[in-house]
């Protein structure tokens, strides 16, 4: 039992980002209307990003901000110890996935807009009918 | 030391903003400057690969920081004759599409420019770098320019191809990406000669296993691998032809090169064809996305989109030759990199001249072409040719490669595969050259010259000199693909 | 459709859990990733640097490569909000309200376009009321949220923050002005073409201040090199990434500002949310 | 030892994006997307990535939520799944 | 045997290349244009014949030019075969733009240059196959001829040139795509080598089976040898113009397809691992297959340029048959039936081009009586006939003996009744059309409008005289071609 619980502690933090990625992938490819489609997108690069922290994290440390650094100079004087602060690194990779996640998103919404404007809906069954009927004008 | 390594990726960049500037103060100024940009990254991407054939591999050292922790580019053969193809065919279309852009993107040309030019500066870094998440970041910067370019191009389907092309690209280079994740996992690093080392130790592991995989579909899903395919030929076909001519040429194969430097310098033959032995199965696929694109392009009535299905049936013959596991295979797929990427450009630029003559390009509006415009449809002739494999055009001897590969690795599916695609390649030639050469006559069975009365004549100069060059750089790279072979891939994969 | 997405999920979740079978526990301080990289960057980062915050380091100068073509992906997708949705055809006719009388004046040319205000108001899908509390309020809080992201750009090396986060702020004050006032008031403050220029212009800070490190005898981005043009070679990594945190900060800004007008007036720059 | 903390935050997720492709509204799912994002940032602000964190609460819940909002004003709030 | 290195073969392949240019540039001009076509082809026959003294010497002369793996190169070789086939060649080349002149003007035909333009290609892609040194350098060539001669085939760019367009490529790119590249991709996979030796490159490092299948790819996959059942495409290539079919599909082509298996057969597989697993015996059961049914569909076709396609298929295989008897005499007989077939099969097709031009009549039943207002073009076709019947005085004599004595020497008797009975069979589809030509009564004396005709212009009837006589020439003096074959298959 307690070496389940163990294991659940452990694990839970990566079974929930998949549980996470999957509904995010579900709504990617399963949802009929645009936007919703576009929610499933983020949600999935959402739960890479918290599968990345989860990474970093480290028990029993602190952020990754030197406290005896500050003012500069005198950094050398406190000796650091790695295991009190946790891994930067994939914070700094996730600062980078955001950053183009959000870029994504408003090319995407652009998207959007300039499809509604153009057929007057986002469910994507209906723009299928539209274009059947633009074919047969051409 | 000398900046070169760089200067390939940043030039580009550097005129990017510039021409975005320019596009906000003087439009005119725009174009020249994407022109130079484009020009010194050419110049220095010959530069390194000279350096290199001379003396080895470079490594060049972002922010001075000594791998893994900082970034490195580290340009070994395979790079430099990636890099020196990207840029040297985004120039040459740059030359070659001045007029057409100035004719689709009405009042933005230097918007365009600048996208252009973060289109081919994130291929260039794709191409340089050492370091798996700066390759993700690249990735993404070439994804983002092309999804806007998409929707630039048909007014009607564009921006609807241009956001199933984003849901799909996001999932592969999402995919990429939690594979680069489980690699951290496991090794704590994240520059690829490093990974490699600590690799090497850790095979057995699952994670890896799924690592592997996990990247593998994300660059076969950038690259259209056949079930994957399906973004490919709407956004190829509706993107505006001054950049399909640019992206279809370079994107998968600068995808194909990433697959190749995943299996070689990352992951190792050993892993892949030993410990996982996947080598049959995914030479199977290939094979399947082989006959399936040839079929495919041949139910195509619009010329854009038959060559996207080619398109994807060329990826099949470079994945089926890279898994092969033996060197001839890999051969063949390094040197199909190159001919192919000649071999689409050439066929996009005689496509792009039509375009800018006939405005649509449905296979039933070329009749008499060949007499409208003789030169455009020597160069289409010729890329044509070497697409099908006829000696002595670079097409046959990358095909010659694979073949052989194919038989010493006893897959001799794939050869067959080969063989049948390219007679469906001919057939598919064959009958736009029928619809071409066939015009409707004017007076019955067309004695005298009926050619003088077309109202269609040639595209512009500035186009058909780039198309010629091209289409002759396909017989001068087959007639050298021994000294190309011998000079770089052999050395390379020792 | 559905039924295939399902299976898809499936597949890819199995895969994933599979994968995650040899993860090291959650947190573990001595699983490999916390090992072999991040503690050379916790031990040595500051000294190198002179930069406390470690993500910043790592950000601004070690993967510094990474941050300027992630500045570059953002200066990108602005680019391609503004050609995809931008169409600069005037609307043609607008109608107004004079508010004294209630007089419907309808102004056929797309060129005239009355001052909307005390007089004369919008009649139109997307009309704001004019409410004097929200504006005021606003009015009051822009400043300070300005303020407040400067200070996010300046001090990113000292405390959580930088010039993406701080760059978010500040655009989103403008934002801000453009909902409580309305879409024309920003564009009147903030012109177009300033935003896409400040665009680039941004980006170009940042490849700008990594390329000067060339001729300075440096690699690029190699801060070091830039010892001999600032007052305090000392700090001077830190100096460099705070320009680029700057130009990053000023790219953002403008890229916000332009992705949110040109979505929120489908491109035509006239009314807003 | 704050695992339970997390673990209930990341429950809030979940459900938080369940509902958000779940509405009949896409404001609605706007809204919730937000609210996501929110949750998403505390869990990580929990988990001692405060630059994450930060980014994605000015990102995540501030500006592409008001992206969301504009689009969905630009086009329309109906959906039918 | 010592090898002179020398760029005499690129410079005869290419000196027709070379014109193409100036040709295009003079489009406007015909004279010019045609007269540059002469000086073109006389250039490369003195080039083809400055090389001769060597070869008949028994020296060789080789050049490569591009080698992109190690034993796989393109690369000239000049031996005895490829002297004969291109000495044939070069000096018919000739003779045909003469006629090809006064055919295409008399005709008024449309897009003359471009006619002409992918004669000339075609021409050197010829002489390129007969100077290849090795299996690449021959399927480039070969290739390269399919292509060039598409546009020549389909040149009347209306629905029926379509569709025996359609078949023409069919047939003979997708064959040698299908056939012939893995067939030559496997070769340079179990030997590392494609160049052709008399011994043949298998090592014995090919068991039975695999070394008969490997020989039927090849010898289908040379369509243009008209093998059956890969021979439609030729009486469907017969809508072309005739100088077209006269050279291209009584000689260069078809030669071509015939010489690449020859090649093959001699210098791939080598006679003695023929002989060993007696493939000889498989493939002149396929040639004579092709012999006698060829005849026999020849008798039942009126339309003159058809039934001369058709002895063509089966004239054809009489070369691979004789080669397939693997002695001295045989192969002989065969190889030198290029020569004599071709100088003869072009003569029939002079005369058959000559009456439509100064009739415009296709059809034999209609041909009576023509004998006597065209009588040189009936005699120069009594001659041809003759020389592909295999009748004295003319050469085609010469070799069908030598393939008799063949049998004989191979003791194969049954093969000798296939190549007397096809012997009758030509008689009785080419006498008639003779007979009939000098002694039928024309239409024209019992209709009441009598139609004033007589001998085309001197354009045609020169060249179909000079063929013919060069025909009975042969008869008496073969000896440098006998020599050239020699010195070839070193027998």
């Amino acid at each position: 039992m307690t070496d389940l619980l163990a294991l659940i502690v452990a694990k839970y933090n990566y079974w929930l980002y998949v549980i996470l990625m999957m509904i995010g992938l579900y709504a990617m490819i399963a949802k009929n209307n645009l936007i919703k489609k576009l929610v499933g997108m983020n949600i999935f690069q959402t739960a890479i990003i918290l599968f990345y922290v989860s990474i970093g994290y480290k028990r029993d440390a602190t952020i990754p901000i030197i406290q005896s650094a500050h003012g500069g100079n005198d950094a050398l004087a406190a000796i650091i110890h790695a295991a009190d602060y946790i891994n930067p690194l994939p914070h700094v990779l996730m600062l980078t996935a955001i950053v183009v996640s959000v870029a994504t998103f408003g090319v995407a919404m652009a998207l959007a807009v300039r499809i509604y404007q153009r057929y007057q809906t986002l469910e994507e069954d209906e723009i299928r009918m539209r274009l059947v009927d633009i074919g047969q004008e051409k | 030391m000398d900046n070169y390594p760089a200067l390939i990726v940043v030039t580009p960049l550097l005129a990017a903003l510039f021409a975005g500037l320019a596009a906000w103060i003087k439009e005119r100024l725009s174009y020249p400057i994407a022109l130079i940009g484009l020009a010194v990254s050419v110049y220095s991407a010959f530069k390194v690969l000279m350096q290199v054939i001379a003396s080895g591999t470079i490594h060049y050292r972002m922010a001075g920081w000594a791998p893994p922790m900082g970034i490195e580019y580290s340009i070994d053969l395979l790079n430099a004759m990636v890099l020196l193809i990207v840029s040297g065919i985004a120039f040459l279309n740059l030359i070659a599409s001045y007029k057409s852009v100035a004719q689709e993107t009405n009042d933005r040309a230097g918007s365009f420019y600048t996208i252009y030019l973060l289109f081919v500066t994130g291929l260039l870094g794709v191409t340089a770098t050492g370091d798996l998440f700066n390759l993700y970041v690249l990735i993404e910067i070439t994804s983002l320019t092309s999804y806007a370019m998409v929707a630039l191009g048909d007014q009607d389907r564009g921006p609807l191809a241009s956001l199933n092309y984003v849901f799909i690209g996001v999932i592969g280079a999402s995919f990429y990406l939690l594979g680069v994740g489980y690699l951290y996992m496991q090794t704590g690093s994240l520059n690829m000669a490093d990974v490699a080392d600590i690799l090497s130790g850790i095979h057995g592991s699952s994670t890896v296993l799924v690592a592997f995989i996990l990247m593998m579909i994300g660059i076969w899903i950038k690259m259209a691998l056949f079930p994957l395919h399906v973004w490919l030929p709407n956004a190829y076909s509706y993107s505006p032809i001054a950049f399909a001519r640019v992206v279809a040429p370079l994107m998968t194969k600068v995808m194909v090169y990433v697959m190749i430097r995943m299996m070689i310098t990352v992951f190792g033959f050993d892993y892949i064809f030993k410990t996982l032995n996947l080598s049959h199965a995914v030479v199977w696929l290939a094979t399947i996305a082989v006959l399936a694109g040839a079929i495919m392009a041949l139910s195509q009535k619009n010329l854009k989109k038959m060559l996207a299905y080619i398109i994807v049936c060329e990826i099949g013959y470079m994945v089926g030759g890279a898994w092969m596991g033996n060197q001839l295979g890999m051969t063949g797929a390094i040197l199909h990199i190159l001919n192919d990427a000649l071999m689409t450009f050439a066929l996009f630029l005689a496509v792009g001249n039509m375009v800018y003559k006939l405005k649509k390009v449905d296979l039933l509006d070329l009749q008499g072409l060949f007499g409208k415009m003789p030169w455009t449809m020597a160069g289409f002739v010729l890329a044509a040719f070497s697409i099908i494999g006829v000696p002595p055009t670079c097409g046959f001897f990358s095909k010659w490669y694979l073949i052989l590969g194919a038989f010493e690795a006893g897959a001799y599916h794939f050869a067959v595969a080969l063989v049948i695609s390219s007679l469906i390649c001919a057939v598919l030639f064959f009958k736009v050259f029928e619809i071409c050469f066939f015009e409707p006559m004017s007076e019955g069975h067309g004695h005298g010259d009926s050619h003088s009365l077309v109202a269609i004549e040639e595209a512009p100069v500035s186009m058909l000199i780039v198309s010629g060059l091209v289409s002759l750089s396909l017989i001068v790279a087959g007639l050298y693909s021994g000294t190309i072979v011998n000079t770089i891939i052999l050395p390379f994969l020792k | 459709m559905k039924l295939l997405g399902f299976i898809i999920v499936c597949l890819t979740g199995t895969l994933l859990l599979y994968g995650t079978g040899e993860f090291p526990d959650w947190g573990d301080p001595n699983s490999p990733a916390s090992i072999h990289l991040s503690n050379y960057y916790i031990e040595k980062a500051v000294e190198q640097t002179q930069v406390p915050n470690l993500v910043t380091a790592v950000l601004a100068d070690y993967r510094g490569f990474d941050t300027m073509f992630e500045t570059a992906v953002i200066f990108c997708a602005g680019l391609a909000c503004f050609l995809l949705l931008r169409d600069f055809r005037e609307k043609k006719e607008r109608f107004y309200r004079h508010v004294p009388t209630g007089v419907i004046l309808h102004v056929k040319s797309g060129k005239k376009v009355l001052k909307t205000g005390k007089e004369f108001e919008h009649m139109d899908k997307d009309w704001v009321p004019s409410d004097l509390i929200i504006k005021t309020v606003c009015r009051i809080l822009i400043p300070f949220i300005q303020i407040y992201a400067m200070y996010v750009v300046a001090h990113g090396d000292f405390s959580p923050g930088g010039g993406f986060q701080g760059g978010v702020i500040f655009g989103s004050s403008l934002i801000l002005l453009a909902i409580s006032y309305d879409l024309k008031t920003l564009l009147k403050r903030v012109k177009e073409k300033v935003l896409g220029i400040y665009a680039a212009l941004g980006v170009l800070i940042y490849v700008g201040i990594a390329a000067i490190c060339m001729p300075m005898g440096g690699n690029f981005l190699d801060y070091a090199a830039l010892a001999p043009l600032v007052w305090d070679p000392h700090h001077v990594r830190a100096l460099g990434m705070l320009g680029v945190e700057i130009g990053v900060g000023i790219a953002v800004t403008a890229v916000m500002a332009i992705i949110y007008i040109n979505i929120v007036s489908e491109g035509r720059h006239d009314e807003g949310l | 030892m704050h695992w339970p903390i997390d673990l209930i935050v990341l429950t809030f997720v979940i459900f938080c994006a369940i509902a958000a492709i779940s509405v009949k509204d896409l404001l609605g799912t706007a809204i919730l997307f937000g609210a996501y994002s929110f949750m998403m940032c505390l869990l990580w602000a929990v988990m001692g990535a405060v630059d994450v964190a930060f980014t994605e609460a000015s990102v995540g819940a501030g500006v592409s939520t008001v992206f969301f909002v504009a689009a969905v004003f630009s086009t329309s709030r109906r959906t039918k799944d | 045997m010592e090898t002179i290195i020398s760029i005499k073969p690129l410079l005869a392949v290419l000196v027709s290349l070379f014109v193409i240019p100036v040709l295009i540039s003079s489009s406007n001009k015909p004279n010019v244009r045609e007269s540059w076509i002469f000086v073109a082809g006389i250039i490369k026959f003195i080039l083809v014949l400055s090389m001769l003294p060597v070869i008949l010497s028994g020296k060789q002369i080789a050049l490569t030019l591009f080698e992109f793996a190690p034993g796989a190169a393109i690369a000239f070789r000049v031996d005895g075969l490829g002297m004969l086939f291109a000495i044939v060649a070069a000096s018919l080349y000739i003779v045909t733009s003469i006629y090809s002149i006064g055919y295409m003007r008399g005709l008024n035909e449309h897009g003359q240059t471009r006619f002409v333009c992918f004669f000339a290609l075609a021409i050197s892609a010829t002489i390129g196959a007969a100077f290849s040194a090795n299996l690449l350098t021959l399927y480039l060539f070969y290739e390269i001829l399919s292509l060039a001669t598409y546009p020549l085939v389909a040149h009347h760019q209306d629905e029926k040139s379509r569709i025996s367009g359609r078949r023409y490529l069919t047939f003979i790119l997708g064959t040698s795509i299908a056939l012939v590249l893995p067939a030559m991709i496997y070769c340079y996979h179990v030997t590392g080598t494609l160049e052709f030796s008399t011994a043949g490159i298998f090592a014995g490092q090919l068991s039975k089976p695999a070394a008969t299948v490997l020989l039927l790819m090849f010898v289908f996959g040379f369509a243009k040898a008209g093998i059956m059942p890969f021979h439609s495409w030729l009486p469907a290539a017969m809508v072309a113009p005739t100088p077209v079919s006269a050279l291209l599909h009584a000689v260069a082509v078809v030669k071509v397809g015939v010489f690449s298996i020859v090649r093959v057969m001699t210098g791939i597989f080598g006679v003695d691992l023929l002989a060993n697993f007696n493939l000889g015996v498989v493939v002149m059961c396929i040639a004579s297959v092709t012999i006698l049914v060829g005849s026999c569909i020849a008798l039942s076709q009126d339309e003159l340029k058809r039934r001369l396609a058709y002895s063509t298929i089966s004239q054809l295989s009489y070369i691979i048959f004789g080669v397939a008897l693997l002695s001295p005499q045989g192969q002989l007989g065969g190889v030198i039936h290029i020569a004599m077939h071709a100088f003869g099969k072009i003569t029939l097709f002079f005369c058959a081009g000559a009456i439509f031009v100064a009739t415009g009549k296709k059809y034999i039943s209609q041909m009576s009586g023509l004998g006597k207002k065209m009588p040189f073009t009936f005699a120069a076709f009594f001659v041809g006939a003759m020389g592909v019947i295999g009748l004295p005085p003319t050469g085609g004599f010469y070799s069908k003996w030598n393939l008799i004595l063949g049998t004989l020497e191979a003791d194969q008797t049954i093969f000798m009744l296939v190549l007397l009975v096809s012997s009758f069979l030509n008689a009785f589809y080419f006498l008639p059309i003779v007979y009939k030509g000098f002694f039928g009564k024309s239409e024209e004396e019992n209709d009441d409008t009598p139609v004033k005709i007589q001998e085309a212009n001197l354009c045609l009837v020169i060249p179909l005289i000079i063929t013919a006589i060069i025909s009975i020439v042969l008869f008496f003096y073969p000896t440098v071609f006998v020599n050239l074959i020699k010195v070839g298959l070193g027998i």
